[in-house]
């Protein structure tokens, strides 16, 4: 079956972030992405658990880009702005994707 | 004085302190019990809106008190100046950064709705009436303490990130426009609406209030757990002091505008209170240079813990005292 | 005359419709307001749960009447007929594709089971009794109006993709299961059985309406904002010209069946109202090519509140007037 | 005789019993209903909640027995003791290895609280008082049965994993602490406290038992659709005879306490139900080699249902017969 | 640690599909799967929110499969047929597992 | 945009394992992971699914860590421990990571 190289931007963030992200990269025409919710995790801001939550203060989400190689770096440059005052990682990986049309 | 221990007395053996206290000892004793975030925020849903059309009920009842705008524009004000207070408490009793300063006191000027419904809750029980506009004065103060913290924050010569989506997300929270609806959905329909869920919104409150009060036990108990060891004793102090200057400005206030005992009960909750949802949303997206444990844990381990057990009885035989019954 | 104006009037002012006006506005302000999917969820078993036990109940006290089978007949009849008319009206009022307006037509020809609950509410706070066994005439409406769908489809040349899965899906759906599985238990249990349970599904029916149409608003008003400056004028217009069409159909029907003044509202209200839940997702699997903003937004955000707001007090007037009280 | 009959036939045509019946159907049609997984835990949470806490009231109002403490050492010596007997009739019964043995055993001698509320609330439906101290046994007889069957499997040459996490999993598990606390709760505030949240625990109770056994219903049906076709003859038989074995222990050692008829019915209940939630959990971790398959499916596909319908009219005839109504 | 190669394939897809695509993975003998749950989206058929819905008509789900590469082809084409006239996206990543004798 | 190697390691566990496997994280010195929730999936022990569940017996987790490649060892053997006895799918892939000072 015919794949296509892509990238696969994974992008953990602050739930209060996600709107703000995700307008940035439409801003920057990425109009693909995934939105996965996260239950917990750890950083250096320490653990945290959504059960230990009352609101939407200190939740994170997981926005899953799939991207062709040549336009990761406009993706990367929109996602930094917004990550970067905020806690939250930034993973790229290669990847091979199938309808490379719909990218 | 007697009164006051009675009172106290009566509060800490409700069933709903009891159902917050086996959530902070659960999980202190890092139980696994936990109540499914959908269903706590559900509870919340049915909290708001039946405290909000109970409000605007009360309204068509009694008729709007010509006091209601000066009410409104009253709770503003003191949302704006207790982070001011708050603030320079801080700089007196804790080593607190600046942003971490501002961030908690914005939390102080803002209210938490949970003791302000617990709070109704106990008024109800000792048959205490109250102006049914309170829950549009509480749905005013929400906000204005924000702006004074990021004031602070920039007139110290850093600057917080304002921007129009965030004014949206901070006005239109889901808590105060759920609030605000019902009670106006309360006021167009009249007891006649009442009538039609009476038996969904008035009779089981007291026992969600106790199962949401056990989440909330949950939540306190697991940040005071995590976090607890690392906030310092100036800090702590702070959560279980505000809370008496915040109800002597909410005494003076509403003993200007000429409260009844309840509004008056319902007005000093609200200003020794300290958000716990919308606030630190917002400092979250506007400092977030500013430490989430340090205000969550104080705003929910401390002063909410300190106003439901010891502060409602204790601002209602204040307000007694001063008011008369 | 007046009195379907009085009619509307109080059906406006009533807390189940202003939630649902509190929640698409809410939406519309973009809003953070949000019920949890799971709580959504959980409403609308109960829902569906409570209008079928106490149809069940009501077959057990009236006995059933010799019409039953002759009302199930004629529900089919009327759901696989009511597509063929709704396409009719799309390729005349409308430029959509053969296949989306097929879509479209599927949902016309099925029912929504809110609606019917909201109707349901309204003759119940009116005093107007009605067969318990229209509850089974709705379950019964929801499927044969997708055949019809299918069949437009094929006979313009292409054709849909129906399987045995998506027929089990189809016949088994969850509402469709709940509903007549409660209607037989309720049928069963009799009134010993409603006695146990009235103080769960009788006394917090309609507060837990509300709260359910506030989330109905809420998800109606977002579509609206996100899909609603797509849609053209000639289909709008259908959203709010069909459910007329069809509640025509549904009073002839019920003319015909003889039924009583409630049943033949909402046998009017099921023919008037459109499918958001069960239909919209078999036209996922059967017509993917279908476009499914057109469908859910003209179902949800258009036909939806015609028919809570001013359809159902319309119908009321209109069977009182053919039928006499 | 015709007692048990009659009382077998009301207890099969309830509410309670119908919504498991339809939500195994539902699940064996392979109808997509679906309870979300957070109602069904928020459900769970109330029938603990409002069952511990009346349990306490009902401490409260008629005393302490002496025999409280008697109660839970035998309550406890039961959950350690049928163990023994389940793995001594899985090894004659079944040809299941001794770590899958081990782990269904230990799932018989601890308890079904579910059973236990639906016991409850038939003897409630029947006027048949009993001690609130029930609660607390039941809260007791989790545990002991996870050790019985780890000693089964080191016995046996191998050995279990456990550690000191799993201890305090097993101890403080959600359920218990729930149960236990809302008890203490209920014991502490009383009759007023009852009061208080009374149409909240009390009222809406068996409404939210039905929908809490339809999702039971769902999951057993799918537990069975799966797994039910590898369980050999011998080990679904056991899921039958185990609880008659159990209860018969039960009826001993209540006739030794010298229990009131409820309590009786109730410490049968205990005895003859199995785990599906505290048990399975700490199997996963300190037996990760026993298949789950086997244990869920029997002890809440086989034993559960079997109790549910048969079992709890049958044990309340035998109790009635030897103690005396 | 012993690792083996393996590829990751992660298949985007409607929640009503869900189980046609697993039955198909089934029905190739691709045994092993994980399903997460997604929160929300964007791609050509526009964005979405879970918290827009009140029905399963449009909500997506993502399967992952891990897979020996061997197997990649069958996997694919399985898939390729239930996804093809539906909205949906697949990536595949080379990966390294433990335990390959799961595979 | 500049970018660091790293290794994204995807392990798959029943949910009564997580805080066991995040200690073992911890205990290794590894303080970044997230923690996925998942809906459901199949392997060697069978399909099974969220909605089938009364208790957390038999819901699985997806942890995530995202890690310096000569750390990865330490991780892997960390989560082997707990992981081996347990049902559960361990893998590994390569990528790259912005602001690499984090992990
Ligand atoms: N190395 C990592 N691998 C995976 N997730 C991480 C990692 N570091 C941080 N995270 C996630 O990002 C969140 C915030 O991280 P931090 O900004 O380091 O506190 C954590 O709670 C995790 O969910
Ligand atoms: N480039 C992409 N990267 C990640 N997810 C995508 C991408 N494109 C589409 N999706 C997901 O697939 C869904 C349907 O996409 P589409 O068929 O393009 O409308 C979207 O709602 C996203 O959840
Ligand atoms: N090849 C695989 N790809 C993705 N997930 C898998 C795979 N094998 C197993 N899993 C996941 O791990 C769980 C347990 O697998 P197992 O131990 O093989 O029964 C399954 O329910 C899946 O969620
Ligand atoms: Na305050
Ligand atoms: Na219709
Ligand atoms: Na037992």
């Amino acid at each position: 079956m015919q794949t296509h190289n892509a990238k696969r931007v994974e992008i953990t963030i602050e739930a209060i972030m996600q709107r703000r992200l995700t307008q940035a990269l439409l801003d920057a025409e990425v109009t693909g992405f995934t939105v996965l919710p996260v239950l917990g995790g750890s950083g250096r801001s320490g653990e945290w658990s959504r059960s230990g939550q009352v609101s939407r203060a200190t939740g994170m989400v997981q926005v899953i880009c799939i991207i062709r190689p040549e336009r990761l770096n406009t993706l990367l440059d929109a996602a930094f702005k917004v990550v970067n005052s905020h806690i939250g990682v930034v993973s790229v990986t290669d990847c091979q994707v199938l309808r490379a049309e719909r990218f | 004085m007697s009164d006051i221990f009675s009172l106290a007395a009566q509060n800490l053996s409700s069933p709903i302190i009891l159902s917050f206290a086996l959530g902070a000892l659960a999980a202190l004793a890092r139980s696994d019990l936990t109540i499914p975030e959908a269903a706590a925020k559900a509870m919340s849903i049915y909290l708001l809106f039946a405290i909000g059309f109970k409000g605007g009920v009360s309204v068509v009842d009694h008729g709007v008190d010509a006091n209601l705008a000066l009410a409104l524009l009253t709770g503003a004000l003191l949302s704006a100046t207790l982070p001011l207070i708050a603030f320079g408490l801080l700089q007196i009793m804790t080593g607190l950064s600046r942003v971490d300063a501002a961030a908690v006191a914005a939390h102080y000027g803002s209210i938490s709705i949970v003791t302000f419904v617990a709070a109704s809750s106990v008024l109800e029980g000792s048959g205490i009436a109250s102006e049914g506009y309170m829950v549009a004065v509480a749905a005013v103060m929400e906000a204005p303490a924000i702006l004074s913290a990021l004031w602070l924050v920039s007139s110290g010569g850093a600057s917080g990130r304002m921007d129009k989506d965030l004014w949206r997300e901070i006005l239109l929270n889901g808590s105060i426009v759920l609030l605000i609806g019902a009670f106006v959905i309360g006021w167009i329909s009249g007891q006649d609406g009442l009538r039609d869920i009476q038996s969904f919104i008035v009779s089981p409150f007291k026992g969600v209030l106790c199962l949401f009060l056990l989440d909330m036990g949950l939540v306190a108990g697991r940040g005071l757990r995590s976090a607890g060891a690392n906030l310092r004793p100036g800090v702590l102090a702070f959560g279980a002091l505000m809370p008496l200057v915040g109800c002597t400005f909410g005494l003076a206030a509403a003993w200007f505008l000429g409260l009844s005992l309840g509004g008056t009960v319902l007005l000093m909750v609200l200003s020794a209170s300290a958000s716990y949802i919308a606030v630190p949303a917002a400092m979250r997206v506007a400092l977030p240079e500013a430490n989430p444990s340090i205000y969550l844990t104080l705003s929910l381990g401390i002063t909410f813990p300190f106003n439901l057990t010891l502060g409602i009885p204790l601002y209602l035989a204040l307000a007694q005292a001063v008011i008369g019954p």
